[in-house]
């Protein structure tokens, strides 16, 4: 936000602005921008998502829209979605049934305004940031549960109950696995917690001991089921609950639901990215081995890309889970690791 | 509209428009929660009266319709039929008849397994060897097109012989997919049937015991699955099947009890080895002939009745025909493999979980044309 | 066992109730007394002898002057199959549920009374399985005339 | 508790193993066909739409009567005996005009019975299988191209069969 607010600056007679809309200006560009980046990574993702499933499965997937390898077609699927009527079925609540996909996407949402992309690059670096976005994420479980309440469609109902049961269960592992970095770095801030792991490769969490890189793992899997991702996608398993808590939304609604979902992929990606693979921080510090080639943005990105990459691969080669063996192995399996890994990591901050 | 009073229980219906309903199936699921207390299947949605049509259709004109009822394996169904009517007219037919027939029949339980296990894997969440065993499929559907013309709805044995005679070089061709077919199974256990969290999904869920099974007249792979060692090809051959070297796999239990999910697939994969075994004997043993030799002039079987049944991939596929002495059967009666196997559905999947009636009811690889005909 | 010895031993122990054998049809058959098939199937199901303990097929046959159940049976144990028919009249065809000694009869006589009116005695959930519950008729007998419309809606 | 661990163990074992499957099958070369800019050839005795040659139709009706499901419809009339005599291409003399000749080919069920009966082998099945069109009424194609010449009354048709 800062850099935003510099740049607004430049604009002649910006300073002559009065003081309440030289304070709001920043907020709501700064606002968009990460709106339309959202949207951009979104688009770029169900494409990703497409091609990465078709080539697994020996296919092609989409080749027409927009020439190169089907570039195009995400942005043409979302302008049919955009432009469908919007179907609003009889006996719903209507005014939970249209809330319900905003407020699933403004969870989404509102968590990347800490998210640093780069060194300079966030709209917010607040000293509380991780748990804020440990917070603001799981606003999201009030959206899915309002959606399959809402439709007043048992298999909506079955999803909204499944997922408030799946997100609440993860939120605990993820939140141990965060504090296996928290604990060594001692700020909450994300920047802090980047700025952490300068200098290389070695300095990432991911490598720093056996505990942080459990962590990650213990993370990434939490992650996924907080995002309902196969093999943790119970609910909206189509093949049991047809589509979840989505089952009765169309259009532009779904649409919202489906931005969110990968929304949601590329936050728990990023937030990966920047507790255990450095955030922007180069792969080899720059300064006095190889000049630092890449931006930090671009970094960021391509970081999160591989694990998204990792989440789609995950997706296509393994069977779903069944409600059960979900829960099972959130409380009997993640939990008693991730309760060792914080006692681990605290041993070692202290005795080390 | 019936109300229940009785507690936490809330009415599911799952279906007829459901994903993994297999087609027009409703589940009528009494669920608890996720526990589903009691699953009545309602069946009759895709009912197209197959056995009224055929009362009133000559018998050469019936075949296109039997081809109707098991979509995925017309061959088999059209096979069972062809049988039943020669038997009736004491027709013989030569080795090249019995050989084609035995290859393509073969060729069509392989697909019509890879279909079953495709969709299984589709149910329990994994969407990718779905695809895998639908690119294998379509190898075996361009050689039924190569040689009849059509993919999926053959029409292509006649009573007395074939269609046609297979073009020049189907030997080879069919050899050759064999060869590339086989590692394939090994790819799709790999990702699929061995597959840890599958194994926890289906071993140990909806057990079936041989003696439930029997008792509901389960046949077929899903009969086998639970360790009954019974095989029509085996048991009481036809098409000279005695003459063939292969065997009837069973369910063994390998991750848990005997009878479950996980061991009626596992057969399902099973047997297509085996078939593939047959086809290359059937390749070796075929003969020049003229597939054409005895299909009679006009078909007017003698009167009198016939009960006639093959194995089918879903089971044992039985035709009871009446004759009245004319040219259109009086009464033909089908017994169906999965008709038998979804009245068992009830009494397998009370008490588990709505995941796991997914699973029993991919596991039972059903195939609603021929449950309703 | 072969199908003179079954049907020698049906004989033997019904006599009467068998009323008529044809041993020398593809498929060797015999005609019981309706009132008797219970006893029959469950003798046949349970006896150390027979052991017929598959029911292939149950199935109705409508001969103009007469509707017929069919049941061919199997024995898994001993591989042998024997059919036995059951002559109902056409006005009122009732005959006794095998639903108690085959629990795939349930599904089978349901298709019966679905398609030819059969009304199965003690039969745990008699319905319509195959058509609407409110189909008027049963379709497979000979006489059936084929409804224009269904709920309004042409056929 | 060893179950436990071992559950752990083999549950990671088991993603490795098919994520490696998985991750060969990425590189592998994929099966589709673009369809519309890319088509198969279609084998020489495919089954799609039916073809009349009319002017090879001796108008004998065999395929009609061995369509199970009446897609043929067939109507003729005997030719006059000053019109020319007329043969079909294998020298088979057409007595009868065919004036209406219909295929319905939403009713076809591509089962190919017909072509099997003809004698002149003038009605066959090809290739073309795109032929979809926004009215089903289009489906019924028409391939007789005379007309009728002696107007007669329609016969008594025969009782419609229950």
């Amino acid at each position: 936000m800062e850099s935003i607010a510099r740049l607004l600056q430049l604009i002649p007679k910006y300073s002559e602005l009065p003081e309440f809309l030289r304070a709001l200006i920043p907020v709501v560009v700064s606002c968009v921008v990460v709106f339309a980046l959202l949207a951009l990574a979104v688009l770029f993702l169900v494409w990703m998502e497409r091609k990465v499933s078709a080539h697994i499965q020996d296919r092609l997937g989409p080749m027409y829209v927009g020439g190169w390898h089907g570039w195009a077609q995400t942005l043409a699927d979302a302008l049919k979605l955009l432009l469908k009527e919007d179907i609003v079925p009889a006996s719903v609540d209507r005014t939970l049934f249209k809330m319900a996909p905003f407020i699933v996407f403004l969870g989404a949402f509102a968590a990347y305004v800490v998210l640093p992309f780069g060194a300079t690059s966030f709209v917010a670096d607040l000293n509380i940031g991780i748990l804020y976005i440990v917070a603001v994420g799981s606003l999201s479980v009030i959206g899915i549960i309002m959606a399959g309440w809402a439709s007043n469609n048992k298999y909506s109902l079955y999803g909204g109950m499944r997922a408030a049961a799946q997100i609440i269960s993860y939120e605990i592992p993820s939140a141990m696995a965060i504090m296996t970095v928290i604990i060594p770095v001692g700020s909450l801030s994300m920047v802090d917690i980047v700025n952490a792991q300068k200098g290389g490769i070695q300095n990432w969490f991911i490598l720093r001991n056996p505990f942080t890189f459990l962590g990650f793992i213990v993370y990434f899997i939490a992650s996924l089921a907080e995002v309902n991702r196969t093999p943790f996608d119970i609910p909206e398993a189509e093949s049991e609950l047809v589509a979840g808590y989505h089952t009765e939304y169309s259009g532009m609604r779904f649409a919202f639901f489906f931005l969110a979902e990968y929304a949601n992929m590329f936050l728990v990606a990023g937030v990966a990215t920047t507790l255990f693979l450095g955030g922007w921080t180069q792969v080899i510090p720059g300064s006095f081995i190889a000049p630092q080639l890449l931006p930090g943005p671009i970094v960021f990105f391509l970081k999160a890309l591989l694990i998204i990459f990792v989440q789609m691969w995950l997706r296509w080669s393994l069977p779903r889970l069944r409600v059960d063996q979900l829960m099972y192995l959130s409380w009997k399996v993640l939990l008693p690791i991730s309760f060792v890994l914080v006692l681990g990591v605290g041993c070692l901050a202290v005795y080390w | 509209m019936e109300v229940d009073y009785s507690g936490d229980v809330m009415t599911l219906n799952m279906g007829p428009q459901h994903p993994s309903t297999h087609g027009v199936l409703r589940l009528e699921l009494k669920t608890d929660g996720e526990i589903v207390a009691d699953a009545i299947p309602h069946i009759g949605y895709l009912h197209r009266c197959f056995e009224k049509l055929a009362e009133n259709i000559d018998y050469p004109g019936i075949i296109p319709f039997t081809d109707r009822m098991d979509y995925c394996a017309a061959m088999n169904m059209e096979l069972g039929y062809v049988l039943a009517v020669e038997k009736l007219m004491g027709i013989q037919i030569n080795n090249r008849v019995r050989c084609i027939r035995i290859i393509m029949a073969e060729l069509n339980r392989i697909a019509s397994h890879l279909i079953a296990a495709g969709t299984y894997g589709n149910d329990i969440g994994s969407f990718t060897p779905f695809l895998w065993c639908f690119r294998d499929r379509e190898t075996i559907l361009d050689l039924f097109e190569e040689t009849c013309g059509a993919r999926l709805l053959y029409n292509y044995n006649w009573i007395g012989g074939l269609m046609y005679d297979v073009k020049p070089g189907f030997e080879k061709k069919v050899i050759d997919f064999i060869d590339y077919f086989e590692p394939q199974v090994g790819n799709l256990n790999k990702l699929l049937s061995d597959n840890y969290i599958f194994v926890k999904r289906t071993a140990a869920v909806g057990i079936l015991s041989p003696e439930v099974a029997i008792n509901y007249g389960v046949t077929g792979p899903n009969l086998r699955g639970s360790g009954v060692k019974f095989d029509v090809r085996k048991d009481e051959p036809y098409l000279g099947y005695e003459e063939f070297d292969f065997d009837v796999p069973v369910g063994k239990g390998d991750y848990g009890p005997v009878g479950s999910c996980w061991d009626r697939y596992i057969v399902r994969i099973r047997e297509v080895k085996e078939s593939c075994k047959i086809i290359r004997q059937a390749v070796a043993k075929l003969t020049p002939g003229d597939v054409h030799e005895s299909i009679p002039k006009r078909v007017k079987p003698p009167v009198g009745e016939v009960y006639m049944r093959t194995e089918a991939p879903r089971g044992e596929l039985g035709y009871y025909i009446v004759s009245e002495g004319g040219v259109k059967p009086h009464r033909l009666k089908v017994k169906s493999p999965c008709f038998t196997v979804m009245s068992a559905f009830r009494e397998v999947s009370r008490g588990s979980m709505i995941a796991d009636v997914i699973a029993i009811l991919g596991s039972f690889d059903i195939v609603l044309g021929e449950i309703d005909r | 066992m072969n199908p003179q010895e079954i049907a020698a031993l049906l004989t033997e122990k019904f006599g009467s109730q068998i009323l008529e054998s044809k041993l020398d049809a593809m498929n060797p058959w015999s005609a019981v007394e309706p009132s008797a098939i219970l006893a029959i199937c469950q003798f046949i199901h349970s006896d150390e002898r027979l052991k017929m303990d598959h029911l292939e097929l149950l199935g109705g046959v409508d001969y103009k002057d007469r509707i017929e159940v069919v049941y061919v049976v199997y024995s898994m144990k001993f591989r042998h199959r024997y059919t036995l028919k059951c002559r109902l009249t056409r006005e009122t065809p009732k005959v006794q549920t095998v639903e108690s000694v085959w629990a795939v009869a349930n599904w089978h006589e349901r298709e019966a009374f679905d398609m030819f009116g059969i009304v199965f005695d003690g039969h745990s959930d008699l319905r319509r399985i195959l058509c609407p519950d409110d189909w008027e008729g049963y379709p497979l007998r000979k006489d059936y005339k084929f409804p224009k419309t269904y709920r309004d809606m042409p056929v | 508790m060893l179950n436990y661990f071992r559950d752990i163990g083999l549950g990671i074992v088991t993603v490795l193993k098919s994520m490696g499957v998985a991750w060969r099958h990425l590189f592998t070369p994929s099966v589709t066909l673009q369809y519309p800019t890319q088509k198969w050839t279609m084998p020489e005795r495919s089954r799609s739409k039916l073809f009349n040659k009319i002017e090879d139709c001796i108008g004998c009706g065999q395929c009609a009567r061995v369509c199970p499901t009446n897609c043929i419809t067939i109507q003729t009339e005997k030719r006059g005996k000053e019109e020319p005599e007329i043969f079909a291409s294998d020298g088979t003399a057409i007595k009868l005009r065919t004036y209406v000749y219909d295929i319905d080919m939403t009713l076809c069920c591509y089962c190919a019975l017909c072509t099997f009966g003809c004698p002149t082998h003038c009605l066959f099945m090809t290739g073309e299988y795109e032929y979809a069109v926004y009215d089903k009424v289009c489906h019924i194609y028409p391939f007789a191209t005379e007309k009728q010449m002696i107007s007669k009354t329609p016969k008594q048709q025969p009782a419609e069969k229950a």
